[in-house]
């Protein structure tokens, strides 16, 4: 179908379906496909499933897509996928994360790891002294999210100390992240900072406002650090209203754009950079009202 | 002759019930020795205690003058002592060959199941029970009467010394009790010895030599039956004389119809079946079993309605689709297999009892149940029907078999049916318990409650009907009045000659 | 001991006594672990804290009600995790969309009614083992969640006023909404399940469905209301967990049939059916609850944390048998 | 039905043409997918993607014989995809930590065997509903092999020789291996199930477990046997999964229990116990894996692929329900 729809079809398939995260990749997607007549078949695996992401990529070869662009949930597995990709001359590039062993032709994105880095500077900027901190993460062994926190902790001296049970896993689930900060606060009153991984608690605004209530004036005067990725709408209203210190973006809507681009200029031959970095926002309270405009 | 097994002083008690006392008795070798008792006197547990399935809490057995402590129905079977048990012990999914070898399959090659030999063997003793079953039928699709009879096939296989039969003809009809009972004389000219329960007592003084007694637990006596006679046995089981029970003619005067069945059929269980039910009038319904009568009056209850035929109360015309329909119309059925369609063993007596008058608002306001009115009602009935349970919470799974069929019965009754359908009445019920069960339909009938009684009990046909219909594969063979009423006529019409079978006897509508 | 356990489910529905003894080793063991916790946890025993875990359980509660009864007649419902997904998207989307408050909640209900309906059909007139067209509406209720928000999260609705936040978020004499919601929707269901007619039919059905049939009970009505009564308290969770979150998005409620399957079956709900109390399964769903809390609390290694919880869940379960056990026994 | 279902499940081990007709329905519902898949997606029907297919859906297929055999008995299995992790994980640990391959997978097996045996032993001794131990072992597994893992993906093992990677990744006869030993596996399932006494005394127990146990088999010692077996092929299908990603992940196998229990259903396995046939189960297996594939190859809005996956799990068995029907009134 793909040849006779004459169209080329370039396939972006997320590390999962429904995450926000990656619907705005999908929206770059399609507005890019659309500009340069192709379409953008965005198909992943229902949940973070690195087996699951595997087959669909095979999948795709079969269907003799015009390229795929796909955001690894385990840079191994993806490997023989992408080789057997290559071989039937489907250009493969990696976008969000990457799988830098394995022979894909061009990574899009902030490399994770980088991002959690510059997080991790922010953090540090702002407790001098260091402290105690938690992590909330979404899952355990989600690649993406665990370079996120070595990026993080890379950047943070020795008078830092993470709490007991830290990083907590909410499974990508808002309200379980808002029921962990919760848990946290209680059991640490005098915690100095928080590091998202993700913004989950924080795409819950009402539930996360009442969340951190008694900490909302230490946030504000710098007392007490939260450190977010992502930059979703209600988490930029969330720091405006100071309920958070800053939020570290990537720029899914650009990877979306650039993996079609990109794969478009492979199909037709052409070269693409190895390494494309769409860089990372750092909003903070005294940009956000401008960023929110940009957006 | 020679005691091949004695009992001493076994006693078992389960939570709130002391099911047996002290109860000790000798079994000749190569006797059939009968077991006697009411519901609950702790017939099936002595029974079970025998076959390794019960531990005794104290007491001993003693085979051949030597100790016998079971580890279980194994155990007791490489002994020589084979059950079958009073509910039928089967599974349902696997085929009449799997289940009488099942946990002794026939193996080839160590570990694969040698179906030849396991059929052979099986169709075997079929053929000496002089029954003509498929071994590779699936069981679950055979009726009760059936099953039952793989029950004792499954028991015979394995060639025991003592075979136990725990009523095993109540869910027979008179023709494959025959057949048991041939067996069990067979068996006996081959010196194995029986233990043999059953309420019926015209088959303990055809077939058995000794009969001992249990009441409440405890052992009664224990005496040949050449010095004794049924009144004699009636009254050591009850502990009081029984007034017998005697046919008694209907009043004259011709009652109003109150069901009227025109050309009933499913096509192929049972076709065009014609009849008319009056009110106060018991009726009965006799034949061998396969001949329908079952899923006829299931055809009338609605589950499954029949597909042709025409079913009118009153004079009114009506149309059951399910049993709702029929209750609603003021219709019983007491199904013939009271564990799988008669109760939730798994809820309390009490439960039990309530369920169908629950939904006629007997018991509920608002639909809401009214505890009063629920425990008051189903106090009545279990002292009315003398059911024997240490609480109306007790789990009816839990009762002995002839109280069970007691729960059923009041469970209906307590709807207060204008027409009561009856299949297997007294099916595991005491002679007492018979006598009240028979006294309680006449009483009912008397007050105008119709009664269609389905019996392969022969004599409890004869006692209670007022008049006999006889249904023979699937047809109505013909109909008995009060006073041409006869064992003999009644197997004359049931077992005719099949070249007849097929073509149904002209309607008996009045 | 099954049967055991009927017995006394019954005896419930006639004695309040037995009733307590009936859930009596569940709640011992929820006792062990409220005294283990607040002996190594001090801030578990604060008020503060166990408010959040009453709000914390309700999302799930409220679900095993409606699961409870399917698993009373012998059924089961995968489909409750996604229904919840569903239902708050789509009520958040109708809300978003400027519809009222109220109508849009309705509306939402309607759509998982229609879902409980349609598992309710699969079971009785085609059939189907439950298992098969819940599987199968799971999967259907979580793809339309996703077709609503293609992933993105709905939170520009503004329904009239705060009023519909508060009842997730706000709280009643001191307690949280949506746990007096659970509150009392478990008060009801314990009346309906052990009093009415209708519970006691559901018990019946569960215990043996052909007799319950022959004794004139309309079971496959029966059946259909409870798919579509747990369809429903999948919805409830769902809107009341959007009023929560001020937020809706598709992957709410996910996995959480199972959460909700195990709080019903600690609780001693019976997956062959006929067996279950509202007071057990409220017991079970508080005890999955604090035990995420508590392991919090106590700072456990996160990697280590599903050992605990699978441990407690069998310990839990093995403290209810042992009582059985001795129960039966005396 | 399922009475009916159960008939056609024991000829079945009698005559080999019941045999076929019972598993007719589900058969001709996947005979139909086939002709719909090859029509709309032209690149379905090319050998390159059947022997995809093949792969993939063998690794559920493995597990699936095992869950089979538990249902059978009238219990259930969730921790199989747990415990598909856990040994995934542990044999690439081993090796990783410069253990001969063999040995390594042996010793990772046997971890999931003991897995099977507290399954077992808490089903048969302690007398829980199997619902309970094996939701435990589920979290239990999980954790454990986070803890193995610390969230990280194990690759650097290199076992002697890429020989081990040919196992998940290699083919024979142009066969995908995982596909033959899944094949293999069912062949020796089909025969334990249909034609030994082991197989037979399984379905006994799946009937009425109280005759079973009154005629003398150990139904403990059966019960605790299946439940070890599941266990192990689903060890079986992780250790295979890692030779095939050639890495391994906490999270592999996550939520694969309900694809397993789904695919034994759809085949025709019976929650309740006592039915059940390894040529059904194939094909449920078949019929979700190719589902998932040609919906991808359909190009279908990843959005929507829910909802057809749901649909056509109730189309397969409504079409077998449907043929039953009339093979029961006919
Ligand atoms: N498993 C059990 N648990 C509790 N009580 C039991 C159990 N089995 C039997 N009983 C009780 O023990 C007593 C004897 O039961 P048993 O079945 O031996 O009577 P029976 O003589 O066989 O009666 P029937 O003629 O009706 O079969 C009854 O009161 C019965 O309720
Ligand atoms: N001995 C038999 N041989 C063949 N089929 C039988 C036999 N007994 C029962 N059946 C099957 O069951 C059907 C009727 O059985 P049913 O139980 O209704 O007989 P019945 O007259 O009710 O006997 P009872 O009620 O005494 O068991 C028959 O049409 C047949 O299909
Ligand atoms: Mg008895
Ligand atoms: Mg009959």
């Amino acid at each position: 179908p793909a040849q006779a729809a004459g169209k080329k079809v370039f396939a972006l398939v997320p590390k999962a379906l429904g995450v926000p995260f990656y619907a705005a990749a999908e929206k770059g997607c399609h507005t890019e496909a659309a500009k340069i007549g192709a379409e953008c078949l965005f198909t992943g695996p229902a949940q973070l499933d690195d087996a699951e992401q595997v087959r669909i990529v095979r999948d795709l070869i079969t269907r003799k897509v015009a390229g795929i662009a796909v955001a690894p949930n385990n840079p191994d597995s993806i490997a023989g996928a992408i080789s057997a990709a290559l071989d039937a001359g489907i250009p493969v590039i990696t976008f969000d994360s990457d799988a830098p062993n394995s022979k894909r032709i061009a990574f899009i994105g902030t490399n994770n790891e980088g991002g959690g880095e510059t997080a991790g500077a922010e953090f540090a900027k702002r407790l001098p002294h260091g402290g105690t901190y938690a992590v909330l993460t979404g899952g355990l062994s989600a690649a993406n999210l665990n370079d996120r926190i070595k990026g993080f902790k890379s950047k943070l001296g020795p008078d830092f100390k993470e709490v007991a049970g830290s990083p907590f896993s909410c499974d990508d689930d808002s309200d379980k992240a808002v029921q962990i900060i919760q848990d946290v606060l209680t059991r640490y009153p005098h915690l100095d900072g928080i590091f998202y991984s993700g913004g989950w608690p924080m795409f819950a605004p009402a539930a996360y406002t009442r969340a951190v209530k008694k900490r909302a004036a230490d946030i504000r005067k710098g007392k007490f650090v939260i450190v977010s990725f992502d930059t979703l709408p209600s988490q930029l209203k969330l720091l405006h209203e100071g309920l958070a210190t800053v939020l570290v973006g990537q720029r899914p809507y650009a990877m979306g754009v650039d993996s079609i681009e990109q794969l478009n200029t492979l199909s037709g031959g052409g070269k693409v950079p190895p390494v494309t970095d769409t860089g990372t926002d750092v909003v903070t309270r005294a940009n956000v009202v401008a960023f929110m405009k940009k957006q | 002759m020679a005691v091949l097994l004695s009992v001493k002083s076994i006693t078992k008690s389960f939570p709130g019930v002391l099911a047996l006392r002290d109860v000790s008795f000798d079994v000749e070798a190569g006797t059939v020795h009968a077991v006697m008792g009411e519901n609950g006197a702790g017939k099936s547990t002595l029974m079970q205690v025998i076959a390794g399935a019960l531990r005794p809490d104290s007491g001993q057995l003693v085979l051949d003058d030597k100790p016998l402590t079971l580890s279980g129905t194994r155990d007791a079977l490489r002994h020589g002592i084979a059950i079958v048990y009073q509910e039928l012990m089967l599974a349902p999914n696997l085929t009449v060959a799997e289940n009488v070898f099942l946990g002794m399959e026939p193996r080839a090659g160590g570990v694969l199941v040698d179906r030849g030999t396991q059929r052979e063997r099986t169709a075997a003793t079929l053929a000496r029970m002089g029954v003509g079953i498929d071994p590779d039928h699936r069981l679950g699709d055979l009726p009760i009467a059936q099953q039952q009879l793989i029950e004792i096939c499954k028991a015979l296989v394995h060639e025991p010394r003592l075979l136990i039969l725990d009523e095993p003809t109540s869910s027979l009809s008179e023709a494959d009790a025959l057949v048991l009972f041939r067996v069990v004389r067979d068996l006996r000219a081959h010196g194995v010895t029986i233990l043999y329960i059953t309420h019926r007592m015209r088959e303990v003084f055809e077939n058995c030599d000794t009969v001992t007694v249990l009441r409440d637990g405890q052992h009664v006596r224990t005496v040949p039956l050449a010095q004794t006679d049924q009144d004699e046995v009636v009254r050591l089981m009850v502990g009081r004389d029984l007034a017998g029970v005697h046919r008694v003619r209907p009043s004259e005067g011709d009652r109003p119809v109150r069901l009227a069945v025109r050309g009933l059929g499913d096509g192929g269980r049972y076709r065009d079946i014609s009849f008319d039910l009056h009110a106060g009038e018991i009726l009965g319904l006799a034949g061998l079993v396969g001949a329908g009568r079952s899923e006829l009056v299931m055809g009338i209850f609605g589950a499954p309605p029949a597909p042709e035929g025409t079913i009118a109360l009153d004079g009114r015309a009506v149309r059951i689709r399910r049993p709702a329909d029929a209750m609603r119309l003021g219709l019983g059925l007491v199904p013939e297999d009271r564990k799988q369609l008669g109760l939730v063993l798994g809820m309390g007596v009490g439960a039990n009892l309530s369920l169908s008058a629950m939904r006629l608002g007997r018991i509920s306001r608002a639909g809401f149940v009214n505890p009063l009115a629920e425990s008051g009602m189903v106090g009545r009935y279990v002292d009315r029907f003398r059911i024997k349970t240490p609480s109306v919470d007790q789990l009816v799974g839990l009762l002995s078999g002839g109280n069970q069929q007691k729960v059923v019965l009041a469970k209906w009754l307590a709807t207060e049916p204008r027409v009561l359908i009856v299949d297997e009445p007294t099916r595991g019920v005491d002679v007492g318990t018979k006598a009240e069960i028979y006294g309680l339909m006449r009483a009912l009938a008397r007050d105008g409650l119709s009664i269609l009684v389905i019996s392969s009990d022969l004599p409890e046909v004869l006692t209670i009907s007022d008049r006999i219909l006889v249904m023979r594969a699937g047809a109505l063979a013909g109909e008995i009045g009060f006073d041409e009423a006869s064992e003999e006529r009644i197997m004359a019409l049931a077992a005719l000659e099949h070249a007849h079978q097929g073509q149904s006897a002209e309607p008996t509508a009045a | 001991m099954s049967s055991a356990a009927a017995a006394e489910g019954t005896r419930r529905s006639i004695a309040a006594r037995a009733f307590r003894s009936r859930e009596a080793g569940i709640i011992i063991a929820l006792a062990i672990m409220i005294v283990g916790l607040s002996a190594f946890a001090p801030d578990f025993a604060t008020s503060d804290n166990l408010l959040n875990d009453a709000r914390n359980f309700s999302f799930v509660g409220i679900c095993v009600l409606g699961q409870a009864m399917v698993m009373i007649t012998g059924g089961i419902d995968l489909s409750v995790g996604s229904v919840w997904g569903l239902t708050a998207v789509s009520s958040a989307a109708l809300m978003a969309a400027g519809l009222p408050t109220v109508i849009a909640c309705l509306l939402a209900l309607l759509a998982a009614a229609a879902i409980g309906l349609f598992n309710g059909l699969c079971v009785t007139k085609l059939r189907m083992p439950p298992f098969v067209p819940t599987l199968a509406t799971m999967s259907i209720a979580r793809a339309l969640a996703l077709v609503i928000t293609r992933g993105r999260s709905i939170d520009s609705f503004r329904p009239d006023g705060d009023a519909f936040f508060a009842l997730g978020g706000g709280s009643t004499f001191g307690l949280p909404n949506p746990f007096l919601v659970f509150l009392v929707l478990s008060i009801i269901a314990g009346i309906v399940l052990s009093r009415s007619v209708y519970g006691r039919q559901l018990y019946a059905i569960g215990g043996n469905e052909r007799a319950a049939r022959l004794t004139g009970l309309s079971v496959d009505r029966l059946k259909i209301s409870v798919y579509v009564i747990s369809a429903i308290t999948g919805g409830i969770a769902g809107i009341i967990e959007v009023s929560y979150l001020s937020s809706a998005i598709s992957n709410q409620g996910l996995g959480k049939e199972l959460s909700v399957i195990a709080a019903a079956v600690i609780g001693g709900t019976a997956l062959t059916g006929g067996e279950g109390s509202v007071l057990g399964i409220f017991v079970g769903t508080v005890i999955l609850e604090i035990l995420r809390n508590g392991l919090v609390l106590m700072g456990t290694d996160a990697y280590w944390q599903g050992v605990f919880v699978g441990s407690v869940i069998v310990l839990a379960v093995f403290i209810d048998q042992v009582r059985k056990g001795f129960w039966r026994t005396r």
